[in-house]
């Protein structure tokens, strides 16, 4: 067991944090520090072009689809590098996250070096096709189907149905998508794992507002949106499996770079409460000590899951790391709405527009909500981790 | 000792109830935000001169009801179920308690009726820089006859027709009515849209006219009552937030059954339902004890204000999280009684203030927050 | 609604106050103040004929079993001060809560007339046979049986099986217990209410220990233990109805001494901060005053409960008292500790015996387990209150 | 950077846990409360002399294993799951590291071994009257070559053959050990039947021998070190009473069903389960920084005793509960959890105490409480 870094370890370290301050101050500045899902999203395009070019995209990949084979030490120190230059968020992170590694894992040889590539490049954003109006946590209630129709370049999928909840839709190329495949098929059979590309008619992106005002997430309309019969991941109807292989990837690297995020958002709260009096209630002191606890556990946990990752069965924290973040942020913005008093009620110009306490405050609220409520992930614990008997599925259809 | 409604107390239940659930739809709300006041002017009118909410605690030698908190807290905890925007809180409740407690005869006989009936809105300045609500933390000042100052989170201020402000003279908090042209009324943009915040500028205005009683004491009592009734608000909104989570946990169904037949949700909302009982129980005490016993005031207001402070966060947060995706989406209500859980809680004081009010209420030796 | 009492009350206030000032400081002066359950039991059993020969036992009874016809304000008032003069616990308390007003509900004149005198008259104590250690909080799962035999004095029921948690038995000469009377039934179905005396050779008391150190409950064992066939209140078959109407009275008047008892325990934990300084911390003063405004809470529910009694249905705060209580005093047990400090952790003594303070902390423990766990209270509340899906019964025996 | 145990470190967990799994099931624990010195001293022979746990930190050069605080967790994680009592946290964690940290060549050479090998016990007394830990709060005092002062909550006080003291000698805080039977040690009947705690009242008693080195700095550091490795403990407890509630869970049926089938029960056990890792995560964290830097020892020390604290209470309570009548029964284990869990709280130091140390550590200025 060990936390320190080696000297090898540390001039990565170096490079990276380098590389990051040049481009950072000087042809992506203006993007710098931005956290926003949506904002300046075709100046960020460029940035995740940057960062396929000098090869930082996708450092855990193999060096043959544009990663640099880094191990699990130098994708700690590239997400601590990335977080404290204050790059901006990732519009790649659904291709570099979840569909790459999905494509690797599961994927033939032609799809890997299709897909691959434009990932780590850059150059294809990605997006993801899971949940349904009808069907929020319940995935094996999908509904959405793809039938094999013979097209004029051959047979190809045509999709019907309705995805939601499908972020950074409207600047993806390519969305993964599960759908019902078998006709009659219910529950986890009969679904298929689809690589579909956006700009096409048969597609309709349309934001949906949320409570911050903004509008982070769409509805994505399927309607005859078609797709080359080879690019299924997995066997046509074992989707099943591979959408909950790409659910687990989830618990990946990112991580780390998402508590870097937090970190920020800690700092500013303590900033706050520094420069408003509130580091002085004894109250507030005790929350604030509790958050860095939080964090610090968060880290010790990620680095627990990412370390035993090899041995194939999921751990301990790689069960409970979803709800504890999510938790653990929902009370982070009820501190930090608490440390602002009642000026964290106003708005400081005359749109309702929040600033980032004020809106992390709010969007809090969904990350107990989305990839698995707490209530889903309190089953899942229970079940699979303590092999408690299963909820039994109810027979009403909807 | 009875503990129960009146036939009256019913009446008015009954009255405040169906009012309220004609006029105060989802699409009322939404249509009320998107106007220019921020209200709607017709419901309004309705609720002050028809049904007498505007002065419903004022008494009726001045044009008001007369009637007791725990008749007003009746009407709250109904109007509070909608959400409706209306300038209640500020003129029917503060502006005028406060003049009905400071005021000459000439200035409550001038004023009160045109409140109590609707006709003319006024709006409490009292909150300094520093934000906090109470006679201590008066921060504007009356120096040869003019105020200075800067008021922050002051309620109903822009359809106000007079704005009565407090203002320190030497070691006296004064009461004082300033023209409403005189002074400056920012309206901010709030989280919750339903109650938005002003800011009020006093560059060196001249007094309309001065309240004559004490300003410390009529201050106090008016946001202490105030906070009674914004309690029943809050748990009028908690009971709405279960009514409706309840039922859509009854309809929308998951995994092959409706998620209310799971127990996560069931206990949930049974939470839900004991924290609500909860605060039904602090506010109706609270009207009940201030009515009978003025001199439990102070500690009834921080008993009913903080119990309803965090039923309703809690209601509000689980009405978001039981709705799933759709209930953070702004076209489901469920956000606006997220935000307002949050305004509410701000206002008047924090639970924390509010908690060590009590503490020094307990007898703990400490120093008292006012 | 109204709080306050008429001058009327307030001199029927006086009354209690005088009486129990007089005997308390006289002939009963050495049992005033005793809280435990089981001390004293002697004495308490003398305390209570002593209530029951001045008419103050039972006074919500009608006079002609003993009581006063007392209203509402009456009952509220005896038992404020009856707390107030710390009168000790009441060893009658089941026959006068429970028992007593199940008899006058549900039984016959015969059983009125035999039964309730000797209740309110305090010659008569009860214990509860409702648990069985199978059945914990499963009322419909009870075990233990009866059936009807002739015996030498006429037809009588023969019971077998076992009870648990049944305080006071030790004490008791009668107790109230649910057999199943009809042979293959199930469930709620077949049950009986059956009073049966204590003084017999077929039933054995065994104390169990609990965390404390203390036995305040008994196993009770029935074997061949006879009763009267005349002693089933309501049919034989209608135990269920009859059980739950039990359970209803739990929420009557006890409740408010229950509070002033709570009362009492909120004040030593006060002069327990303010002695060694606890009162000065801010975090403490918060839990202090929020355990100050549940006991204003609880006041006001009960009222509300038993001004709205007349009604028939369960109001709000009676389906939420019971766990609002039991959560609040066991919240109460963990400030006490926490005002005490480490000094909490140890005994005056060389016996294992512990404080006030200290026994309540523990005891609390069982206040969300008995009588419905909290996570039964739950489910009623969803489902009797809210209108809830019912939670499926399990199909497997155990 | 690795995350997880080494080759070496496996070896350690497995030796451990099959000892405890063998000599520490609850008959054994009962049989040990029962004794009169109120452990096991064969099982504790066993502990010291053949698997060296009672030396694990102390540095091979005095005869202990030389093992970093992240091996020594991996045991106290162990011992934790059986509640099992020893003179281990007391002899071989504040006795040891005071001496290794304060003590002349000679005075460890004579002691260490003899303490690491289990042939001798020695406790440490810091606690004062007020009963705050560490060594800002020390009131005994060491004049005239005398030490006047009485030492509250001290642990394996009636096994020590030493005890090491705390006094104050002008300004500075200095360590002395006192001969045995110079003092006089009461042993409390404590909640936790299982750590009982002793007053040891000094009066006017000339010590053995002075400590030379800071005692300030070495009492901080032993207590810091026990912090961990109490969490350690505490975790492993958690831990326990976690897979124990799972299997009561299971098998117990009530209306038809296992209980563990219905959603409130799943769920309380998954949040126990959340607990259990955080506590995981925060221990071996804290371990392996203050073994890599021991510059983060203070912060480290905090944050691992409040998040383990937070878990065996969680989970302790919730044994109880959840084991309804029967796990508030003295014959049934649930109780020695719950008592174990209230009382490590406690133990050097608050949560609320620490919580407060670490606002301290993330610069929110105010005073640290040591």
């Amino acid at each position: 067991m060990k936390l320190g870094f080696t000297p090898e370890q540390e001039a990565f370290r170096g490079e990276v944090a380098a590389w990051l301050e040049e481009q950072l101050s000087g042809p992506f500045a203006h993007i710098r520090g931005i956290t926003s899902q949506t904002a300046m999203a075709e100046e960020r395009h460029a940035w995740e072009r940057a960062l396929g070019a000098a090869g930082w995209s996708a450092i855990g990949w193999p060096a043959r689809y544009g990663g640099r084979d880094a191990d699990l030490a130098q994708q700690v120190i590239f997400a601590e590098e990335y977080a404290r230059a204050r790059a901006p968020g990732r519009l790649g992170h659904m291709g570099v996250e979840l569909a790459g590694p999905t494509i690797l894992h599961f994927g033939d040889d032609a799809q890997r070096q299709r897909f691959l590539p434009k990932i780590s490049a850059g150059e294809e954003m990605w997006c993801q096709g899971y949940s349904e109006p009808g069907a929020g946590s319940d995935l094996a209630n999908v509904r959405t189907k793809a039938r094999l129709e013979s097209g004029p370049d051959g047979r190809r999928w045509v999709i019907e149905g309705q995805k939601i909840w499908t972020s950074l839709a409207q600047f993806a190329q390519w969305c993964f998508v599960i759908c019902r495949t078998e006709e009659g098929s219910r529950g986890r059979e009969g679904l298929s794992y689809l690589l579909v590309p956006m700009d096409q008619p048969g597609i309709d992106v349309r934001p949906i507002r949320q409570m911050t005002g903004e509008a982070d997430f769409n509805e994505t309309f399927f309607d005859g949106a078609v797709t080359a019969e080879e690019n299924v991941v997995g066997a046509p109807g074992d989707g099943w499996r591979v959408a909950m292989g790409t659910l687990a990837f989830e618990r990946g690297v990112s991580t780390l770079a998402q508590q870097m995020q937090f970190r920020n958002e800690l700092a500013q709260i303590v900033d706050a409460a520094k420069a408003n009096g509130a580091a002085q209630d004894p109250l507030i002191r005790q929350r604030l000590a509790k958050a860095w606890r939080g964090l610090q556990i968060m880290r010790a946990s990620a680095l627990r899951m990412l370390s035993g990752a090899d041995s194939g069965a999921l751990s301990g924290p790689a069960f409970t790391y979803k709800i504890y973040w999510a938790t653990w942020h929902r009370e982070l913005g009820d501190l930090a709405m608490d440390v602002l008093g009642q000026s964290g009620e106003i708005a400081e110009g005359d749109d309702y527009a929040f600033d980032d306490l004020q809106r992390m405050y709010l969007f809090s609220r969904a990350d107990t909500i989305y990839a698995g409520t707490n209530q889903i992930q309190r089953n899942l614990i229970a079940e699979r981790a303590l092999g408690l008997p299963k909820e039994p599925r109810g027979t009403g259809q909807q | 000792m009875q503990f129960e409604f009146t036939e009256e107390q019913r009446l008015i239940q009954n009255m405040a109830s169906e009012f309220f659930r004609d006029r105060g739809s989802s699409e009322a709300l939404r249509a009320a935000l998107e106007s220019e006041r921020g209200y709607d002017a017709d419901i309004w009118r309705q609720m002050a001169q028809e049904l007498g909410f505007a002065g419903l605690t004022v008494s009726d030698a001045y044009g008001g009801q007369g009637l007791g908190l725990v008749e007003a807290a009746i009407v709250y905890e109904q109007m509070g179920r909608t959400l409706l925007p209306s300038p209640m809180l500020g003129t029917g409740v503060l502006a005028a308690t406060a003049i009905e407690h400071a005021g000459s005869e000439t200035q409550k006989r001038e004023w009160l009726p045109q409140l109590a009936g609707g006709n003319r809105c006024a709006a409490l300045a009292v909150c300094g820089r520093g934000g906090a609500h109470g006679s201590a933390r008066v921060d504007a000042v009356l120096e040869d006859g003019r105020v200075h100052g800067t008021y922050r989170f002051v309620l109903d201020a822009q359809a106000a027709d007079l704005i009565i402000a407090a203002a320190r003279r030497q070691d006296e908090v004064m009461l004082v009515a300033l023209p409403r042209d005189g002074v400056e009324v920012e309206r901010h943009v709030s989280l919750d849209l339903t109650r938005p915040h002003h800011t009020v500028r006093v560059r060196g205005v001249e007094p309309r006219w001065e309240l004559p009683g004490s300003g410390a004491a009529a201050l106090d009592v008016a946001i202490q009552r105030a906070c009674i009734l914004l309690a029943a608000e809050q748990t009028g909104a908690a009971a709405e937030a279960l009514d409706r989570t309840v039922a859509y946990a009854r309809e929308r169904v998951q995994f092959g059954r409706a998620i209310g037949s799971f127990q996560a949700v069931k206990h949930r909302l049974a939470d839900m339902m004991i924290q609500v009982e909860a605060a039904i129980s602090a506010v109706y005490f609270a009207a009940c004890s201030a009515d009978e016993a003025p001199a439990t005031l102070p500690q009834m207001a921080s008993l009913a204000k903080v119990q309803a402070t965090e039923t309703l966060t809690f209601c509000a947060a689980n009405m978001v999280q039981l709705h799933g995706g759709i209930g953070f989406t702004w076209e489901h209500d469920a956000h606006y009684f997220f935000k307002r859980a949050r305004a509410s809680a701000t206002l008047f004081g924090s639970v924390a203030e509010h908690q060590e009010r009590l503490a020094v209420h307990m007898g703990l030796e400490g120093e008292a927050v006012s």
